[in-house]
């Protein structure tokens, strides 16, 4: 059974993450959704990955993939800083709110989505609010690209040290580029 | 539902419904259903939004059930109900917890007062209990009143846990209304348990410069015997206290206390000294400053036994929530207690408490020279630490994410700061050091970390001035006083303990009223400023703009619920007594209030908290309370916010999302200040308060979060609301979302709204 | 834990300690702390057993804590101490659902008759109470006494409840004594209820031949207006029941019940039909037999809202414990209410039970000649199971570990026996029918594999009579009756529902007195002999050897363990009166009783049986029991078994593990049938007793597991106590294993083997 | 995550079994062990296992490797009927609790064993005893050689298809006679 890193976040029941090792898999499963969506928690202001801001790397994967961005809790201003207006700012509970709903038009008020990214939200937090997608949100997947295990999501990438996760996060972007 | 003959009988001799001091109201100490449609209402604006913590249900031989995939469990239950179920056990316990601890001050003062003794807080407070006489319709004048209102709450929790059973409620909405009436049945408990002590114990009341008292484990006279008392209820300290002046001990003696039984030993006695929240528990009853550990209720770690042990402190306990297994020698002379102590190294359990009080006392002067008490220096700690190879298991275990392997590692090269923050942030439950392969002491470590001044907080103060209410009512009503926030609940921190006093100061300076409670009151005090000041030291202690109040203990919370209920009750002139709905749709509407337990983790939090949501008190929590389960989320601009104008006497959709939500989870301090703010904004602020609070709203959210909030347009009712200092940018924007003045409202409330026994003339005045 | 003197006072009060039909005992009114002594000289040995469902804790923000490998949770909780905390929850949970149900038809019986009302059992029974008069020190005489012993119930509930809060008790041990005070007090619940019931609702009394009543889905006839009341709680039954004979309708309409509720309508009305116990529910319910389903309260399945209009039915919720988000139309006219229902298809809350009454007589017979009702054919299940594949989901999400995907492949060709055995093994939960990929309506289909006899059932009968224990008190006692052995408890059987009648049978057959209440004393009905009878039919109703009673209801449970204490008290003359110890002690010594939860499921089954337990009673319970987490088990032969001897004032070591265990579980009826037996045993048999008992171990075990049982040397205490009819086998086996004989003994107690204030001279009469 | 067969038995936890899917590895845990104990169940009176009964083949585990047997319930009959004396009957609760005490004497009186193997008892039954000993009793390894997974077993055999299950049984059996 694989555990996720921290136990606070052990998953007790039936339904676990798909584990993606492969960035070309986590980056077709972007291209393929109709209407994705990346939520961009706070810890990207304050991680560094390989000596540089997470935060950028959260910048460049929605500048490649074209990917619409709701910035959480005080993101916002730190992606200003790098050039990207998130299209709307929630609180992550308040936009896990909204995705529940079938019918919530969207950050881009073209409907909701069908495969919301998270990047940069706290382990134990983020993994509740997965936990709300997945028993009441059926009607879309999420992905998370974070450095651990996210035991509640549809797709999680497995627990890595930074340079593997940096390896993954690089390429996600470079696929998009590549086949643009 | 309505009431049968017998109750009313019932009901009217409890309250004692001729004494006029108000007349008796819609709702005069209400069962479990009875405001079933007003938290229906309530819920239609603000739904439950779940976040399952297992996919499961193990509760009864049927199971474990599976829920995920909309998928019933044997008895049909399905997994929303079941998160709605769980939350309410918890509700359960927490009410529970603190109708016991009331229950047993209430006795235990009674035994020494008798039931008639008085309740009397003083010139400054006549409103002496909001809760109570609002809830149940009873102005209680004496303890055996107080008594009445426990036994009320006691008579409601059955009917609440019974509901848990298996094959009881199968509506998550349902389970919500219940746990809802818990939750105002704990804010019962919580009223009558603080008045008790401060009739009982003579605590400050009346007075809102209460002193400044020692805090901090730095603040522990190493050279003096020193008496720890773990938990909640003071009971057994104060007769410790009593025996130490008694017999001239008091000066050569150190009372300290860990958790709330500490604000209440510093309202007893400033010389009590507050050894800090129940996140520093572990740390300082490792450091073996105790010489006599007293344990009472609630909060107190269940491993105490085998730690007292570990640093050779006595152990005393004085509860029946809490027998460790002890041989209970309540019935054995002092003397023998002493001695089976002393000599054979004995741990017990003394439930007479005026026994334990003195015991504790003799025991300390008797061990306390035969103990070495040393604090861990840098050096040591560099040698236990060194063996560290940052294999980061700690970090797997460490329930608040930390990097715990790195800072021991660098403390093992002799690098300290990592180690200091570290501490900053321990919510202090020891799992890195049992999980340690290498066994380094991560916990006592710390010591070579953590700062050993001492702070100061100000003694807990009891009521809100009905005087203080007097003058502030129109302004906080109006909206200019932008609002009064509560920091509340437990030390579960995300991350720094200083948060609290960042957050405080900052609504301080904007002239909030700040108002702090039990363990996050005794947090605010851990900071200090560049001339060495506590934000306790730096700002007045009234209930007023600007002002920052510790009110006391957790069962002190009831206090800052009671001032929201005096407002309607002094400044708008509304009756109370058993006038719930009414009370709380007045609060709902007009009193900017928002309640923040930031490191919430116990169930009573969140049973105070879910009684804050029915009294139309918002409440953000820190990112653990996602493992809460529920929170209560409108949907924002998307929702109707229709109202009633009690004027016009038509409904009004407002459009205004306000208050926007009843319970949510931040994640961070940055973004809870921007939030708390317009958790402030009420549909009956004037323009000039509304004015004042987006200013604030504004200001916050450009230097937090940057630029102007994409949700101004929801609280921008015409222009006359938008601030001065913005006008510009504001319209600009506004402009540019095509935003519409809103509707105009005279007197909004959700009265005649939803199916109520209350007449819509009821909330005008 | 020395009572003060306002306590005495108020006890004094509560319980007239005046009135002298009995001395006040040592312990009137016990607290949570008052029994722990005893508590904890029965875990001397019967030590706790655990067997944890969960590797984790889940209850506070700081979790989830991981608890394997003895690590602590963040609050210092190990995985023992979860454990019992969760024990005490469910028992809380259970003892709420008793007390608030308890409380519930108090409350509605004195606002009939006035709280002054008599509590008269008729002539056969004069020791009313004697859980009450035991635990309390109170001699019920009115229903407002029995509302007494409720609010002490609801009192100490509250204390329970806060001790399960994060940061309380911190041992097992102490968990579990504080599970034990919640089991007794469930059981001052139970009585209370019952006997307000009894009075109230004038259910039979002080007759053994009670009526015996139509039982099973087949026994109600289709052509009439159906009302099926589902739960435990008879009150809005019996108003329903005086409507119909009121207006001459009760001839016309079928009124139904399914679990305890059915029992209490059958002790209201012998024209009242039981359908089964809760295993049956979801079965029943999706026959759409019922034109209206009106629930009360307790294992009523939490989607019935769902299922009702699924088939047609109308749905009246009536207990506040069961709301279902419905529409409360308490306060509106039983017309308006009827045609909400009838009109606008509305399912309906009604709180106020005399209108509830009335509108589902009314509604039923409006809508029943509308209603088609029809079962399904063989031929029909056949069409609808052929799509079967036996993919076997089913059977992965089966509680109860059922082959139902065969059963039903099988019946998709046709053949239906696997098909009425699964029914008969199905717990009736619904999870196979809603993971079918194929949507096969699995229960439906169950239909047509169900056998659709009448069944009869005796109805409960209430106490025990004090005559029937005059005659049988000495056989008890001596042994000459092998035992008392009570089926109770609810209907998740680990494999066939006949399993009840068939141990039952063979203990009637042997002269066991047997006694059934709830779930079990249904179950025990569904079983014919060849000429068509059931149990009940075949042996005689009294409380004698061979005898076989329903005693009634779950909260007639009370009137088994009553019977136990009235035993010491008609037969051995010991005052009872607060005098708990003394009679836990005399029973656990001398009273061969043991109580068989072969199907518990529930938190009230968790609270019955420890009650059970403190009392000194032993419990056998089926596999699933084994998801309760916890156990008392003693060491068998290998412990020890030392008591003191009473007349010669010393302890002796008996080396005699009798009873063996306070609580465990079996994993098939064939070792169950023995183990009771075995359980039956007690240190005070006479020789001629012993024999008896031996005997039926011997040959049961001859029967079921093969030759003799390798633990006879432990109960064989000299060549006196071998059956005549094994003589020579046990002999020689004895001789075979070096037995010796055993110390001779007078009067075996546990008194003065502990620390109480109860004397030595107190047991002795 | 491997999921039991039956969900009443899915693993909330940390702690869960090893898979053990060869044979050999199951006999040779069971030879490596000092004082091995096997206890039979009743399903192995009920089962039948490709045409011959699960009883049958508990007897002949127990015959060739020579194991002390514990009969819980009533199996001690049905073992008796093929020849094979149990050195024990216990209720199943009872013998763990035995085996929880680390001095206890076991059932040879010759000290606890250190490997306990299970077979025929319900799975749900089974689970919770293993869950006793899993945290009560770390100086001892349980083995279930049942047709489910059993989470909290130390070695557990895979969910099985009966032929599969039988030819893991026979070689169990046979890798016992080969080498002695």
């Amino acid at each position: 059974m694989s555990l996720p890193y921290h136990y606070v976040n052990v998953l007790t029941g039936t339904k676990s993450c798909k584990v993606l090792e492969d960035a070309t898999e986590v980056a077709g499963l972007i291209k393929k959704a109709n209407r994705p969506l990346l939520v961009i928690g706070p810890l990207c202001a304050s991680l560094e990955l390989e000596g540089c801001c997470l935060m950028e790397f959260g910048a460049r994967i929605a500048q490649a993939g074209k990917l619409p961005v709701v910035a959480t809790a005080n993101t916002r201003k730190k992606l200003l800083e790098l050039g990207v207006t998130p299209d709307s700012t929630y609180d992550v509970v308040e936009i896990i709110n909204h995705l529940k709903k079938p019918d919530w038009k969207g950050v881009k008020g073209e409907g909701n989505h069908d495969l919301v990214i998270f990047l940069g939200i706290r382990a134990d937090l983020a993994n509740q609010g997965l936990s709300t997608l997945k028993h009441f949100a059926p009607h879309l997947k999420t992905l998370t690209l974070c450095k651990f295990l996210h035991p509640h999501a549809a797709y999680s990438l497995p627990n890595l040290k930074d340079n593997k996760w940096k390896d993954i996060l690089e390429s996600v972007i470079n696929s998009f580029t590549e086949n643009n | 539902m309505s009431k049968k003959g017998r109750e009313n009988k019932e009901i009217n001799e409890i309250i004692r419904s001729d004494d006029n001091w108000e007349p008796v109201g819609y709702t005069p100490m209400p069962q479990i259903t009875d405001l079933r449609n007003w938290d229906f209402r309530l819920m239609e604006t603000y739904k439950p939004f779940y976040a399952p913590f297992c996919d499961l249900c193990c509760f009864c031989t049927f199971g474990k059930c599976d829920l995920t995939g909309n998928k019933k469990g044997a008895c049909g239950i399905d997994i929303a109900s079941q998160q709605a179920r769980f939350v309410l056990v918890a509700c359960c316990m927490g009410t529970a917890a603190h109708a016991a601890h009331g229950r047993h001050l209430i006795d235990f003062l009674i035994d020494k007062y008798g039931e008639d003794y008085k309740i009397d807080l003083g010139q400054q407070v006549d409103i002496e209990a909001p809760i109570i006489r609002t809830v149940m319709g009873l102005k209680p004048q004496t303890l055996g009143d107080l008594r009445k209102a426990i036994e009320y709450v006691e008579r409601g929790l059955v009917h609440a846990v019974s509901s848990t059973h298996m094959g009881q409620e199968g509506s998550s909405q349902d389970f919500e209304s219940k746990s809802l009436h818990m939750g105002m049945l704990d804010h019962v408990a919580l009223e009558a348990s603080d008045l008790a002590q401060i009739v009982g114990f003579k605590f400050p009341t009346s007075v809102s410069d209460t002193p400044l008292v020692d805090l901090g484990w730095g603040s522990v006279d190493k050279s003096k015997p020193t008496i720890t008392c773990v938990g909640h209820n003071a009971a057994a300290a104060t007769v410790l206290i009593d025996y130490l002046r008694n017999n001239d001990l008091y000066d050569k003696v150190e009372v300290t206390g860990i958790c709330c039984t500490a604000h209440d030993i510093a309202r007893y006695s400033e010389r009590g000294k507050i050894i800090g929240p129940l996140s520093k528990q572990l740390f300082f009853l490792k450091t073996g400053l105790a010489d006599v550990i007293m344990t009472d209720e609630q909060c107190v770690r269940s491993d105490i036994p085998q730690l007292a042990r570990e640093v050779g402190s006595a152990l005393i306990a004085t509860s029946d929530k809490i027998c460790y297994g002890l041989p209970d020698v309540s019935k054995k002379s002092i003397d023998e207690i002493v001695r089976m102590i002393i000599d054979e190294g004995k741990q017990v359990l003394i439930l007479d408490i005026n026994k334990a009080g003195e015991v504790a006392a003799r025991v300390a002067v008797e061990i306390a020279p035969k103990r070495i008490k040393e604090i861990l220096n840098k050096e040591l700690a560099q040698e236990l630490t060194k063996e560290c190879r940052n294999c980061a298991m700690c970090n797997r275990v460490c329930p608040n994410l930390l990097d715990v392997g790195t800072a021991i590692a660098e403390t093992g090269k002799g690098n300290f700061e990592l180690l200091s923050l570290l501490f900053d942030q321990c919510v202090g439950c020891g799992k890195c050091e049992e999980i340690c392969p290498r066994n380094i002491p991560i916990i006592k470590v710390m010591q070579a970390g953590a700062s050993w001044d001492t702070y100061k907080v100000r003694t807990g103060r009891g009521p809100v001035h009905d005087v203080e209410i007097r003058k502030v009512g129109a302004p906080i009503v109006l909206g200019t006083i932008p609002g009064i926030v509560a920091f509340v609940g437990c030390s579960n921190f995300p991350q720094d303990i200083e948060e609290i006093a960042v957050m405080a100061e900052e609504f301080a300076k904007r002239k909030f009223i700040v108002a702090l409670s039990g363990c996050a009151a005794m947090a605010a005090g851990f900071k200090k400023d560049a001339e060495g000041k506590t934000i306790y030291e730096k700002y007045p202690p009234d209930f007023d703009a600007g002002g920052v109040l510790n009110v006391g203990s957790c069962v002190a919370n009831a206090h800052i619920v009671g001032a929201a209920i005096k407002v309607a009750n002094i400044f708008a002139k509304l009756p109370i007594r058993a006038n719930f709905e009414v009370i709380a749709d007045y609060i709902l509407n007009r009193v900017g209030a928002c309640g923040v337990a930031w490191g919430a983790y116990s169930q009573k939090a969140a049973a105070i908290g879910t009684g804050c949501n029915r009294w139309g008190i918002p409440v953000v929590l820190g990112p653990h309370a996602s493992k809460y389960r529920r929170l209560y989320l409108s949907d924002k601009g998307e929702g109707d916010w229709s109202v009633m104008d009690g004027r016009e006497r038509q409904i009004v959709d407002t459009q205004e999302p306000s208050p926007e939500h009843l319970a949510m989870v931040i994640e961070n301090k940055e973004r809870a200040m921007v939030t708390i703010t317009k958790l402030c904004i009420r549909k009956n602020d004037t323009a000039q308060g509304r004015q004042l609070k987006l200013y604030h709203y504004i200001s916050l959210h450009r230097n937090y979060i940057g630029g102007l909030p994409d949700d101004l347009q929801n609280f921008v009712r015409n222009e006359k609301d938008i601030p001065i200092f913005y006008k510009k940018d504001v319209m600009e924007y506004l402009k540019g979302v095509g935003w519409q003045p809103k509707p105009a409202l005279t007197l909004p409330t959700l009265i005649e709204t939803y199916d109520s026994d209350v007449p819509l003339d009821a909330v005008i005045k």
